[in-house]
């Protein structure tokens, strides 16, 4: 390997600069930016969080309103999107569970990650038995179909949000793990690793503030592509009737609901559906586009 | 240069850019040379420089985008490739003029075993059967010096050696007896014992099938050693061209003699080595004048203001500097120089 | 350097029957089913002040010896005396506290630093891991070391990508020399430079040495760079030493086949200086089998019956030199 | 199920064309086809009066009519005498007499068989056969409600020398004396039925029925729709103004035995005040629920027992929609502060609907209410153990008699899994409910089920919410189909085209 | 590489192990009692009690997974507690099923997704690349028991083209097979393009270029077999999420399948039926990533066996 970016250090002028870490982001961004269809997918995510803030604000109904005499309403200029099989306002409702599935994504994946995280990190580094041992744990836990484990720890803690939460977080945690201990594996290969190591660093100073911040771009763009999942599993587990409990408006479980009316009332499920995949959209193409922005073989 | 009638290759000008999200980068800034039949040109320089661009723009093989070849023209047997269709260029490739690449462990596909990847060439150019393709491949390695070639050719490239896997690539270059033969730093990724071993073949080779050979290295050892003629490339151009020979006896450069005077001796002590101070300028963000004048200890303000042209200093040399120029007398010194 | 008797300097870093052998991991139960004899049985030491350099052929075990001086993998057997200090005895805490006085370069600077962190933050956390000054001190001092290297304090706030191959390898020699080390090992420090930079680096790690008393264990393949900046020579092949000695000696009579066969494909460009050159044959074989007897023999001109099946001992053949080879001696 | 009797009826008179195959699609698969270890009324509803007949049957108002047996009459108190039907004969080719019987009862009543559904038969002490074709019933006490429970599932009559030789195989491979002979049980997928062409009765006009597993609602309409399957009794309310609207697809709707409630936890507080149990009662408003998340498929229930059960008594009424005396009700027992409760429901998704609606409703004089929602499974077991605050529940009534409902849901001795998930507990209400068992006369059995009921109303253990109303909906090319309340498909006339 | 399937082989025990415990100790802390469920509505405690015995529910719990393993080791997996019928009985005859359904989604998986791949790495940027990725995108977005419904709705309902539910014949396998693989076609499509846009960039095709090779066959010849080292790992994975999600389109299309066995099984706390199937889908699911290895490692030399 030989030096390919050369930069002449005295052209650099010093007062151009400002704090290090913003220009480290403004690159990052420009580099994003670039990518339309990323850039796309990052307003559709932006837009559902904003949505998901400011659902009170912009919700036309109580979303919690039931008025069966007015049920199963094919959308109108009262209920944009018709009203459910109850009469509540399906806009509403989907606005309100915006913060429902948004959490629902964020969460799972969080916790998902953070024990991946974990797992993968201490087999990365230290190898060996410890490896194999947690390794084969998540094996198991990949063994294990996913919406078993789900279906099974809802079984036992019963249906609830949170619970979902949980078990979709819980099967993301072999994904999170096998890419954390794959990257902590070449990281660990790195000579800067060896250098601290020499320099007498301890393994959790090492681990924390050297390999961690390097595996996380990763961890970053697989996040926002389990987050799409953990959406769709969410809506998954709905359907079967474990999802969260009414009369929240879970956007799974509305879909779900409308299941029933699929022929006699599409909208019912429609709406959910498009709400579901277009956000499910936005962060898979976010999340590509975080790929290629943090990759730097990418760099065209 | 004088005029050769048997000049094989000429390139005039040639210029290539790549245009990326930072900027222009002109990776061959409008250089020129020839090569002769079995002679061997050596194209030195320092990372970056250019030499492997320059190699991938004669067969037209820059990859664009972000590349492009800008300007210029490169005469083939007294044709301009440039001007060649696509179909064309593909039965001038691998047949008429081969290449070496850089590294040996990854230019070979993985999924393929040496023999085959040898015979695809064979059997494409020279049109023949399978088997008969096969064995001249198991012929070309038997030619190169590998041992027990029959089995080798089954093998896989993750089967060989390094030294092993370049010299599969040598034989599938020269596997259709190319006329000119580019080897883009065929020995770098190797120890010196086997670099010995491949320098010592490409030359017996080369003697036998008469090739001519340009050979990119950066290593002035290899050069002295291997070739016939040198161009020194610095920031996209060529600063000298001369013999081999010349080079080391009588520099003319300062780029040139400061490569050399950087070099660690093997015949005397130093207590110090004499450097060149600086950098490599940015591709991208080239000095106005000579790209090596911020670094040139000569330089005088002519150097920051215009390139200099490549000129005939003697019967066999030329070198772009200010400093074999008329104008130089006039010049006027510049400010102090830059460190690093 | 020669004019220093070698004997009068005390010995910094003592290497004894030091063995690195690599697990490779097969069969049913993932059992060891065989060893990478990285490093196989080398004897050395390295005086104070000194430079002795490593050389031989890829894959010979320059590095692994390197690492297993630092104990950045724990050796097979063997042991390694610092100061009088078996560090291969000491515990965790306080090995963490001996590695301030051995440090490491690696070759690819590109690699060796943190690219998450500024040029301030990689130097400071040297700084602060041996707690070598207080913390209000820290940031002179950092600047000292940059100043050392010869680079400016605003590189401080600067990421390594921003920062040339060349300037790169001086930020990582700074994070060597932070902690006051009395050995560093330059770990082909200089090879993935380009000659006009590589020139730059040499000179300062010269500078640096005289300035500071530094010991140089230098890794490396490059003769020419070895013969510039080492006092003496040691040269292996697979795993083991064949031979070693001041690098004078070595240069000008060279005894082992293998160090005249290294010596002699060097291409120099020397007009005056031909040379015959010694052309081996064959690829060096796997160190995971290797070849019985002297491990050369498969490649040697000059091999011998006894070559094949006994281990030649490295034996004083000189003043300051040693050989491991039948035929010579 | 006078709505829809003109389905049945009508078909009878034209000439019904013969042979095909009805495929009914079903939510699950059965657990086992033995009757005398069927559960679950899906799993019977594969043989009952179609591989299996029982002594007696019921019509359409569930009074028994003769079947297996003639005729019948009660000797005295503890004994009832059964004159069976001759030349009837078993698939396996053993006759059907009186001894038959005895093996049949013997056996579930047997411990070593371990049949779940012995308990229900406790009371008989002793089969007696008289003759070939007379058995008597010795009852161990006095119990009036015993052709209820020989109408039902557990009195299919099982040939004995199946029983005799492989009495586990039963399960797969039911041998009875019905319309339809046992052809195969793909477990998961299907079970098949073939007509019995020595039927001893009105031969089938089918040849056969395939029940179909198919768990997906949307899928099990989808298949009617194209003809897919024929039949399918397990209807989502939700679907019917799509099929009314079909033109391929028929709905048929019959009133049913079971009944859907609130039920209280009246051990725990604040619903083991009575106050408090009747505030929520006057609180929600029925009529919406049935329409709103029923479709007004089923009917206002009053008690929690369904008009069609004997013992039913249609002067008690619910509570009336009153938010104010809710309110006063509410002050009276102290919980003015605002009541706030968890409504367990299983995940059935009408219950949860419903759950819904009660939850909106209560919000309106200011009560909080949480759903939990459980799996089966764990709704069962937490109703079971008494966890729940309060609860929907449903009961369903495979004999069509009184008892069934008030022992199970009201006596003490049924506390937790056995029904009383109420925890109630009212030694009159108890004594009421055990003397009715004993009591022979008809009429004074009904007074004794008044007057519990009477008691139960004041006391609210549960608010009764609905009565249900079977759905099945059938292809335009089935006729003569038509289910009993018990949510049995009866195929006896059934034809596809 | 023999020893290397063997030793892999032999890694599944643990595993299997492992699921096993995970199962019994997950159906231990489920609320809700097999025998209540099974004894049904107005059971009396002395049914319910009997019952316990009859199921040998009433054993110590450690005795009972100890009995579990030992009979399950040799091929023993006990007797539903529902059907009682053989475990092994019943999930035979789903597996087959459930195989079926995977792998006929599987090839709609590889086939549809690297052949839009190909395309689209070919045609990088093109209008086809465009359209290709954006019906990518979306496969991987649409819930699949909406897709499922959907297609029944379509192409069931309203043009009757295919059976609505089902299995046994090729157009039973259509809708399912499309159902399950949408998501995994679309991931393995993005996954092909992005591999044969990074196999483009890599010094051997460069090197076949030089050769003068004609552009199809540097792609096909000399780019796809490498390309696909990267997507066989994500159809392993794949094959993975696949079992999982066959539970939901075995429910849509009454497919007689493995996982709505499970999830029958799970939902009447039917233990050794949620046991005898969790491990067989896990033998498949470990077997499946096996076949992928052996199959990386074929295709990828340069990964040492050891
Ligand atoms: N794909 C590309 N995109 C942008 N710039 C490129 C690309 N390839 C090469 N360059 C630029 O072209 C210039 C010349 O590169 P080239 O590879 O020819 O150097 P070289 O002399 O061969 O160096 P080395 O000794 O490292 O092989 C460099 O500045 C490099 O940054
Ligand atoms: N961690 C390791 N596990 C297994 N084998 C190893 C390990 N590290 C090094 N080796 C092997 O040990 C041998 C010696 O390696 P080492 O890196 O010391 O060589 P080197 O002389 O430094 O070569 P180079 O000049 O290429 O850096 C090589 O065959 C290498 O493959
Ligand atoms: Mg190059
Ligand atoms: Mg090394």
């Amino acid at each position: 390997m030989k030096p390919e970016v050369v930069i002449n250090h005295t052209e650099l002028n010093v007062k151009e600069r400002k704090s290090p870490k913003l220009r480290h982001w403004k690159a990052f961004y420009k580099k994003f930016k670039r990518n339309k269809l990323a850039l796309v997918g990052g307003y559709i995510v932006l837009f559902y969080i904003l949505l998901a803030i400011f659902a009170p604000l912009i919700s036309p109904q109580d979303p919690y309103e039931i008025d069966l005499v007015n049920k199963l309403q094919p959308p109108s200029a009262e209920h944009w999107m018709g009203t459910d099989d109850k009469g509540r306002d399906i806009l509403s409702r989907l606005l309100y569970g915006t913060r429902l599935s948004l959490t629902v994504g964020f969460v799972s994946v969080f916790f998902g990650a953070f024990i991946g995280i974990l797992l993968g990190l201490t087999a990365g580094y230290y190898g060996k038995w410890i490896d194999t041992v947690i390794m084969r744990i998540v094996d198991v836990l990949l063994a294990f179909p996913g919406i078993l484990l789900a279906l099974a720890i809802i079984s036992a803690l019963g249906p609830s949000l949170i619970n979902v939460m949980v078990a979709v977080g819980v099967f993301s945690i072999p994904m999170f793990a096998r890419i954390v201990r794959g990257s902590t594996l070449s990281v660990r290969k790195l000579e800067y690793i060896d250098a601290i190591r020499a320099l007498g660093a301890t393994d959790f100073t090492i681990i924390c503030k050297h390999i961690f911040p390097n595996i996380l771009s990763p961890v970053i763009v697989q996040a926002t592509l389990r987050l799409a999942t953990a959406i769709l599993s969410a809506a998954g587990l709905s359907f079967l009737g474990l999802g969260a409990q009414p009369p929240s408006p879970e956007w799974g479980a509305m879909l779900s609901s409308g299941r029933d009316y699929l022929f006699s009332a599409p909208h019912i499920a429609l709406f959910p559906g498009i709400a579901i995949s277009t956000l499910v959209l936005g962060f898979n193409i976010f999340g590509d586009g975080l790929r290629d922005a943090l990759d730097p073989r990418m760099k065209k | 240069m004088k005029q050769d009638a048997d000049k094989i290759l000429e390139v005039k000008n040639l210029q290539t850019h790549f245009f990326t999200d930072e900027g222009t980068s002109k990776a061959v800034n409008g250089i020129s040379f020839s090569l002769n039949k079995g002679e061997t040109l050596g194209i030195v320089g320092e990372s970056g420089s250019g030499k492997s661009i320059t190699s991938l723009s004669l067969l037209r093989l820059i990859p664009s985008p972000p590349g492009k070849i800008a300007g210029g023209s490169i005469l083939f047997k007294g044709e301009d490739l440039l001007t060649k269709s696509e179909k064309q260029m593909r039965s001038i490739r691998g047949n008429e003029i081969s290449m070496i690449f850089q590294e040996p462990m990854t230019s070979l596909n993985p999924v393929y075993s040496a023999g085959e990847q040898i015979a695809e060439a064979i059997r494409l150019h020279q049109k023949l059967g399978k088997k008969e393709a096969w064995d001249k491949a198991v012929d070309m390695l038997r030619l190169v010096g590998i041992p027990s070639p029959e089995k080798r050719a089954k093998q896989e490239p993750h089967e060989l050696s390094g030294g092993m896997r370049q010299r599969v690539m040598i034989a599938m270059a020269l596997a259709c007896h190319p006329e000119v033969l580019i080897a883009d730093e065929p020995t770098t990724a190797l120890d010196v014992t086997i670099q010995a071993q491949i320098l010592e073949l490409i030359k017996t080779l080369q003697k036998d099938f008469g090739t001519a050979v340009i050979l990119i290295t950066h290593d002035l050892g290899v050069v002295y050693e291997t070739c016939d003629r040198v161009a020194v490339m610095y920031a996209g151009k060529i600063v000298e061209y001369t013999l081999a020979k010349e080079i080391f006896t009588n520099p003319k450069h300062p780029y040139t003699i400061g490569l050399l005077n950087s070099l660690p001796r093997l015949d005397m002590d130093q207590e110090e080595l004499t450097t060149i101070p600086g950098t490599v300028p940015s591709p991208y963000s080239m000095p106005k004048g000579c790209s090596f004048a911020p670094r040139c200890a000569h330089a005088k303000s002519i150097c920051e203001q215009a390139v200099p042209d490549l000129q005939a200093i003697g019967p066999s040399t030329e070198v772009s500097c200010w400093m074999f120029t008329p104008q130089w007398e006039k010049a006027y010194d510049t400010q102090e120089k830059v460190g690093i | 350097m020669m004019g220093v008797p070698a004997a009068e300097k005390k010995v910094l870093l003592k290497v004894d029957q030091l063995k690195q052998y690599f697990p490779i991991k097969g069969g049913f139960f993932g059992r060891t089913i065989n060893h990478v004899k990285a490093v196989d049985d080398i004897t050395f030491d390295i005086k104070q002040g000194e430079t002795l350099s490593i050389v031989g052929e890829s894959g010979c075990g320059k590095s692994t010896t390197g690492r297993a001086i630092l104990r950045l993998d724990e050796p097979t057997s063997g042991s390694i005396h610092f100061q009088d200090k078996d560090l291969l005895s000491l515990g965790k805490k306080e090995m963490r506290r001996t590695r301030k006085d051995l440090q490491v370069i690696f070759q690819d600077p590109f690699a060796s630093l943190n690219p998450r962190q500024t040029i301030g933050k990689i130097l400071g956390e040297a700084l602060a891991i041996q707690n070598v000054v207080p913390k209000d001190k820290r940031k002179s001092r950092i600047e000292e070391l940059l100043g050392h290297v010869g680079l400016r304090p605003e590189s401080m706030e600067r990421y390594p990508h921003e920062f040339s191959g060349g300037q790169r390898q001086r930020i990582g020699i700074a994070r060597a020399l932070a902690v006051d080390p009395k050995l560093i090992i330059c770990d082909e420090a200089v090879s993935a430079l380009d000659v006009s930079i590589q020139a730059q680096v040499l000179n300062l790690l010269k500078s640096l040495q005289r300035q500071f008393d530094l010991t140089f264990l230098f890794i490396s393949h490059d003769l020419g760079v070895v013969r510039h900046i080492s006092d003496r020579v040691m040269v292996m092949y697979l795993g083991r030493i064949v031979e070693i000695a001041d690098k004078k000696s070595i240069f000008e009579q060279p005894q082992h086949p293998y160090t005249r066969a290294l010596l002699s494909a060097i291409p120099v460009p020397n007009p005056v200086h031909e040379r015959e050159r010694i052309l081996l044959t064959g690829d060096v074989p796997s160190p995971i089998d290797p070849p019985n007897g002297c491990r050369f023999h498969t490649r040697c001109p000059f091999v011998q019956d006894i070559c094949k099946t006994q281990l030649p001992e490295l034996k004083r053949s000189a003043q300051n030199h040693q050989v491991a080879c039948h035929v010579v001696s | 199920g006078c709505a829809t009797e003109e389905t049945g009826s009508k078909e009878t008179v034209e000439k019904a064309k013969e042979g095909g195959t009805l495929i009914v699609a079903r939510l699950s698969d059965a657990t086992t086809l033995d009757p005398h270890f069927i559960t679950d009324i899906p799993s019977a509803n594969v043989i009952y009066e179609k591989v299996y007949q029982t002594l007696v049957v019921p019509d359409k108002n569930m009074d028994p009519k003769p079947l297996l047996a003639k005729e019948w009459k009660q000797l005295d108190d503890v004994t009832w005498e059964f004159k069976l039907q001759e030349g009837v004969k078993f698939h396996d080719g053993a006759p059907f007499n009186a001894e038959a019987v005895k093996t049949n009862f013997d056996r579930i009543l047997d411990p070593a068989t371990a049949s779940p559904q012995a308990g229900k038969l406790e009371m008989i002490k002793e089969i007696k056969v008289i003759d070939e074709t007379t058995v008597q019933f010795k009852l161990k006490y006095p119990y009036a409600p015993l052709l209820s429970i020989l109408v039902s599932n557990e009195g299919s009559i099982i040939s004995p020398k199946a029983i005799k030789e492989n009495s586990d195989k039963l399960g797969q491979s039911p041998v009875g004396t019905g319309p339809f002979v046992f052809k195969s049980w793909k477990p998961g997928e299907e079970i098949a039925l073939s007509k019995n062409k020595d039927y001893w009765g009105d031969k089938p006009k089918i040849d056969g029925v395939v029940f179909k597993v198919v768990p997906e609602d949307a899928t099990r309409i989808a298949m009617i729709e194209t003809g897919e399957a024929h039949v399918t009794d397990q209807v989502p309310v939700t679907e019917i103004d799509r099929i009314e609207a079909s033109g391929t697809m028929d709905l048929y709707r019959t009133e049913g035995l079971a009944v859907e409630y609130l039920s209280f936890n009246v051990k725990k507080k604040p619903f083991d005040d009575v106050r408090v149990r009747k505030a929520v009662a006057h609180a929600i408003e029925v009529d919406s629920i049935i329409k709103g998340v029923y479709n007004d498929v089923g009917t206002r229930a009053n008690s929690t027992m369904s008009p069609k059960v004997f013992g039913y008594d249609p002067d008690i009424k619910g509570y009336d929609y009153d938010i104010n005396e809710s309110k006063k009700l509410l002050t009276e027992a102290g919980v003015k502060d605002g009541l706030e409760f968890t409504l367990t429901t299983s995940d059935r998704k009408e219950r949860i609907n419903m759950a819904e609606v009660i939850q909106s409703q209560l919000k309106g004089i200011g009560i909080k209410v949480k759903i939990q929602v459980l799996e089966y499974g764990a709704y069962i077991d937490a109703t079971a153990k008494g966890e729940h605050q309060v609860s929907i529940g449903g009961w369903g009534n495979a004999t069509g008699d009184g008892d069934y409902n008030q022992f199970n849901l009201f006596n003490s001795k049924s506390q937790g899994a056995a029904g009383n998930s109420s925890f109630y507990s009212n030694p009159e209400v108890d004594k009421l409910i055990e003397n009715a068992r004993k009591e022979s006369d008809g009429d004074k059995r009904k007074e004794l089920y008044s007057k519990a009921q009477a008691i139960e109303r004041e006391e609210v253990p549960y608010v009764p919410i609905r009565n249900y109303e079977h759905l099945a909906v059938y292809g335009g090319t089935v006729k003569g189909l038509w289910l009993n309340p018990a949510n049995y498909l009866m195929l006896d006339d059934v034809t596809v085209k | 590489m023999f020893v290397f399937i063997i030793r892999r082989v032999l890694q599944t025990i643990p595993v299997l192990l492992g699921v096993s415990l995970v199962v019994f100790l997950i159906m231990q802390m489920v609320p809700g009692d097999p025998a209540t469920l099974l004894a049904g509505e107005g059971a009396t405690k002395e049914t319910i009690e009997s019952l316990r015995h009859e199921l040998g529910l009433d054993r110590p719990i450690l005795y009972q997974y100890v009995d579990y393993v030992l009979h399950a080791v040799q091929g023993d997996f006990g007797e539903s507690l529902r059907s009682s019928r053989p475990v092994l009985d019943e999930i035979m005859v789903r597996l087959p099923i459930t195989l079926e359904l995977a792998l006929a989604s599987i090839f709609i998986t590889v086939v549809l997704g690297m052949i839009a791949g190909i395309i689209s790495a070919t045609k990088q940027y093109s209008a086809a690349d465009i359209s290709i990725m954006i019906v990518a995108l979306l496969g991987i977005s649409l819930p699949s028991f909406w897709l499922g419904l959907m297609l029944i709705y379509f192409f069931s309902v309203n043009l009757h083209l295919f059976p609505v539910s089902g299995w046994g014949t090729f157009s039973h396998m259509i809708l399912p097979a499309i159902t399950l693989g949408a998501g995994g076609a679309a991931i393995v499509a993005r996954m092909t393009r992005s591999s044969m846009l990074e196999v483009v960039r890599q010094d051997y095709i460069r090197t076949a270029r030089a050769k003068g090779l004609k552009e199809y066959i540097i792609i096909y010849k000399h780019g796809l077999k490498n390309a696909l080292i990267p997507v066989i790992t994500v159809v392993g994975l794949q094959f993975g999420a696949l079992l999982g999600g066959t539970v939901l389109t075995e429910s849509v299309f009454a497919i007689n399948g493995l996982g709505r066995l499970i999830v029958d099984a799970i939902r009447t706390r039917d233990l050794p039926m949620v046991q005898g199937g969790v491990l067989i889908a896990s033998v498949i699911f470990v077997f499946m990533n096996l076949a992928v290895d052996v199959l990386y490692r074929y295709f990828n030399k340069r990964i040492d066996l050891n």
